[in-house]
């Protein structure tokens, strides 16, 4: 048996074997789509669906609508949500950093403090740019 | 606060064009009225206004009135007949035999907290002539209540800055509170559960082909 | 949505179909939880700010008056409960009055003093009312709506035993009052009143410092006196632009001369100043009922004289004004002799007050929009008629 | 002595079995959880609002939650005077809303136009374009009236079988789930009303 067989089939030490992940993930996984699909087996049984020209219509405050709701808005918004997207991934990337902290070489402090700066030379640009003042 | 005369005075010396009468008022409010031409009607509306003794800021309300009959509505003697109001045709400026449309304006002072000046627009008859000045650019307030009598009365405003119907949708003809206008669908003539159905009413004069346009459109009568 | 805006989009003619560029057009329609009723508003939004409202009315247009014209006086009277559906009394009270100016009625002292009470407490439950549903749109759901409403309801008990009905009362005639005080309102009433006092300085601990309800109403719809004299605009929100014309102070109707109460003034003409306005009003009007309810003479409630069947006032017109809750409610009445109207009209607050709605929220966010609608108070069955 | 079902069923109820039936608990999930749609027209709309206040609790009924938006709406309360101008969007409201979706006609303007039907802009009643599950007189109806009438629709729903011919609307494929909108024409709406759901009550001639 090959070590990374006889870890994977160790239950005796169960250490470092992934069944309970598994198990885990197949559990959450029935939890979550076994009301969906005893929703979609009622919906087939029991009510029949009935789309219709009004009812699919974008809803207007009763008004007939002549447009899909989906149309064109300003592009400072698309700029924002970009924005707020890019720091909060970086957030993520800052967790590991925070957990071996005290345990780390100056040179990993250094690519770390290197990795933020990039974000903090981002922001610069776009405060430069005037993008953050919402007109 | 002057008496009537004294405004009717100071009216024509101001615009000596001016065709001002007062209106008598058989009630015992006694709130007698200004019949105003209608050429000057919005320089005396301007003149009420920015005069500095009579400081006329605030138009209250604006009625719409329809007139079937040529003659005026106060000091005329209704002979009381059974086919309901007939009245002497009394002078006044609805010359054409086919009554008018009026607005009346009510006019307050609020810098001199005083009471109402009732102003008299009217038309020269209900069917081709129904265009009044409107006095929207004078006072603020007649802008939706001018828009209301044009939806319902159908008296034109020439002047009014965005003169669409207030009340009704847009595709709506006829002015409905005219007094010959005819519901088009009487709910009368619904049958009813209980006993006979009164007959249809009987289509007055007027819109009487309105009654049969849209009689045939109506699947149940 | 183009539909609505078939008058010329002078600022914007690059406005064309489906919202090309920046403009977005909005119906904040008949169906909207803003709208306090059927009123909707055609919006033209850059982003978040309104560069274009129109109000289009007519949603609740039930033909009151062309129904009035074709039945008798007195068959109106509970017609006027449902304008403004909020204030039933103060409705039959100008119907009432104005009929009593175009016949020459005269009413009796304690149908006075009870036509006061029975006014001043529908200002009152106006006004919570008002306050709640301000606070309502300002985003605090319910909670204060739901302490308005409690209150509202002792209010609505004490119509009820003297009318028989909550909201519509129907209860003035045309010289004086359907029917006298049933035995015991008196107490309760005063009990009311005390508990109302009470609870407005708690409702006011509350709300009148609060920094959310400063930070969204204090600056935001800022109406000017000029502005809004020459607009017609009365009551509360006339006040509140430091014009000082209520027209209790101004007609003296009724018996209002004889109570002393203080008009109170904003001076900002801003939401902040509405909202405050009215909570001052309710101060007063209680002082009025403490007053009124304290020495309410004895004496008929309807003029011995006056006849209800077959009531035909002379031929004229009268035009007959109080102040409502919303501002200066008006009828005008033209008689010719029969016993129906030849024209009724009723002057509605609440239409007259949206005049200057666009000016107040030009420029401004969307949600201020909403404020500024909900400080204006209007009502749909009156606004429409 | 036979036993019938809901005899059975009370006494192991009492001893402490409950026995149900998939329809009984479906039934018994939507009945109690109808969230109306926040639709106020008139006046009726401010006894609506009454009625779910402190004092009348609509929460008991688990309805207190009105829902702005059709789409997340199973109840229309039409509370007030439909006018012709606005029978449009009510039909189209209607036809927004999910099924299994009901209709409560408050007050005496929804029902038959009540005190303002001679009016040449009043719709006169709200069941000429849509099929009314529960009517409310009164003008306005006092709030219990509504909570009655929440307690009427609760045993309609509860009522209604899940398979078989009897079932309502919303589980029968057949059966529409819109209906048309009505348009504003010259003079009235066009069609004065929907033929597949309004038939004028025929007059009982005796004799």
């Amino acid at each position: 048996m090959r070590a990374s067989d006889e870890a994977f089939f160790n239950f005796e030490t169960g250490v470092n074997t992934y069944l309970p992940v598994l198990v885990l993930f197949l559990c959450a996984a029935g939890f979550a789509l076994a009301p969906l699909g005893l929703a979609w087996l009622w919906a087939k049984r029991f009510s029949p669906t009935k789309p219709g020209p009004d009812k699919n219509a974008t809803y207007e405050c009763g008004l007939q609508s002549k447009w899909d709701a989906r149309i064109q808005f300003k592009s400072g918004y698309y700029i924002y949500a970009i924005l707020f997207l890019i720091f909060d991934v970086e957030t993520v990337f800052m967790l590991p950093f925070a957990v071996v902290f005290h345990r780390l070489s100056v040179g990993g402090c250094l690519a770390m403090l290197f990795f933020l700066f990039l974000f903090l030379e981002g922001l610069l640009w776009a405060w430069k740019k005037g993008v953050l003042t919402w007109k | 606060m002057e008496t009537l005369e004294e405004i009717c005075f100071r009216i024509k010396t101001a615009l000596p064009a001016a065709r001002v009468e007062i209106i008598p008022n058989a009630s015992p409010c006694g709130q007698r009225s200004l019949l105003l031409g209608r050429e000057q009607g919005l320089a005396v509306a301007t003149f009420l206004r920015d005069d500095p003794q009579l400081r006329l800021d605030y138009c209250s309300n604006v009625t719409g009135v329809d007139r079937l009959e040529p003659s005026l509505p106060q000091g005329f003697v209704q002979s009381p007949s059974s086919a309901g109001l007939k009245k002497e045709a009394g002078e006044g400026l609805g010359e054409s035999g086919t009554g008018c449309l009026e607005a009346v304006y009510h006019l307050f002072s609020m810098a001199h907290k005083n009471g109402p000046v009732v102003l008299r627009l009217r038309t020269e008859n209900r069917l081709a002539a129904v265009r009044l000045p409107s006095l929207t650019p004078v006072w603020r307030s007649c802008e939706f209540q001018e828009r209301e009598i044009f939806d319902l009365f159908g008296i034109v405003f020439d002047g009014h800055p965005d003169l669409r119907r207030l009340l009704m949708w847009e595709g709506f003809q006829g002015f409905p509170m005219r007094r010959d206008y005819l519901v088009a669908d009487d709910f009368e003539c619904e049958p009813t559960p209980h006993g006979d159905v009164p007959k249809r009413m009987s289509p007055r004069q007027g819109c009487a082909e309105v009654i049969q346009k849209t009689a045939t459109a109506d699947p149940r009568v | 949505m183009s539909a609505i805006l078939e008058t010329p989009v002078r600022a914007f003619e690059s406005v064309s179909g489906a919202g090309a560029g920046e403009m977005l057009e909005l119906a904040i329609g008949p169906h909207h939880p803003s709208t306090h009723g059927v009123f909707r508003m055609d919006v033209v939004l850059d982003g978040e700010r309104v560069r274009r409202l129109k109000p289009v009315f007519g949603y609740l247009h039930r033909n009151h008056e062309k129904i009035a014209e074709g039945q008798s006086y007195l068959s109106s009277m509970p017609y006027t409960d449902r304008l403004d559906y909020f204030c039933s009394l103060t409705n039959n009270w100008a119907y009432a009055l104005t009929v009593e100016k175009l016949a020459g009625l005269q009413v009796p002292e304690r149908a006075e003093y009870i036509r006061v009470i029975t006014a001043e407490l529908t200002r009152v439950q106006n006004h919570l009312c008002l306050i709640g549903f301000l606070l309502q749109d300002m985003g605090a759901s319910g909670t204060p709506l739901m302490y308005a409403f409690r209150e509202r309801e002792k209010i609505l008990d004490l119509f009820e035993s003297l009318t028989g009905a909550r909201m519509m009362c129907n209860y003035m005639r045309f010289g004086g009052c359907r029917v006298d005080l049933p035995t015991g309102w008196m107490e309760e009433a005063q009990q009311v009143v005390q508990g109302l006092t009470r609870f407005l300085d708690e409702f006011e601990a509350l709300l009148t410092g609060n920094e959310i309800l400063m930070a969204r109403t204090m600056h935001i719809g800022v109406l000017s006196s000029a502005a809004a004299v020459n607009a017609g605009v009365t009551g509360p929100m006339l006040r509140a632009s430091g014009v000082n014309y209520d027209v209790r102070k101004v007609d003296r109707y009724g018996v209002y001369d004889r109570f002393d109460f203080r008009i109170p003034l904003g001076d900002h003409g801003d939401t902040y100043d509405r909202y405050l306005i009215r909570v001052l009003e309710m101060r007063e009007s209680l002082k009025i009922l403490r007053v009124a309810l304290r020495d309410l003479p004895e004496g008929p409630v309807m003029d011995p004289k006056a006849r209800l069947r077959g009531f035909r006032p002379k031929a004229g017109e009268a035009y007959g004004r109080i102040e409502a809750p919303k501002g200066e409610l008006g009828f005008h009445l033209i008689s010719d002799g029969s016993p129906n109207p030849f024209r009724y009209r009723v002057r509605p607050p609440s239409l007259m007050n949206l005049t200057v709605l666009e000016e107040m929220c030009m420029g401004r966010m969307l949600a201020d929009v909403v404020v500024i609608l909900g400080s204006v108070d209007i009502v749909l069955g009156e606004v429409d008629r | 002595m036979e036993v019938t079902d809901q005899e059975l069923k009370i006494d192991l109820q009492k001893q402490g079995v409950l026995m149900t039936s998939l329809n009984e608990l479906y039934n018994w999930g939507r009945k109690n959880s109808v969230w109306p749609l926040q639709f106020g027209l008139a006046c009726c709309a401010i006894e609506m609002i009454a009625a779910s206040m402190a004092r009348y609790d609509l929460a008991r009924f688990g309805a207190e939650v009105f829902r702005p938006s059709p789409r997340q709406a199973d109840l229309m309360i039409v509370a007030g005077t439909v006018t012709k101008k606005m029978a449009p969007q009510v039909v189209r409201l209607y036809n927004q809303m999910a099924e299994p979706k009901y209709v409560i006609a408050m007050g005496a303007c929804a029902i038959s136009g009540g005190p303002f039907k001679q009016g040449y802009n009043v719709l006169k009643g709200i069941d000429r374009y849509l099929p009314v599950d529960v009517h409310i007189p009164g003008c306005p109806p006092r709030p219990e009236a509504l909570l009655h009438a929440f307690m009427t629709l609760q045993n309609k729903i509860a009522s209604q079988p899940l398979t078989g011919p009897a079932r309502p609307r919303h589980l029968r494929a057949g059966a529409p789930s819109e209906f048309s909108v009505p348009q504003c024409g010259p003079h009235g709406l066009v069609p004065p009303s929907n033929p597949a759901v309004w038939r004028p009550p025929t007059a009982a001639q005796a004799g």
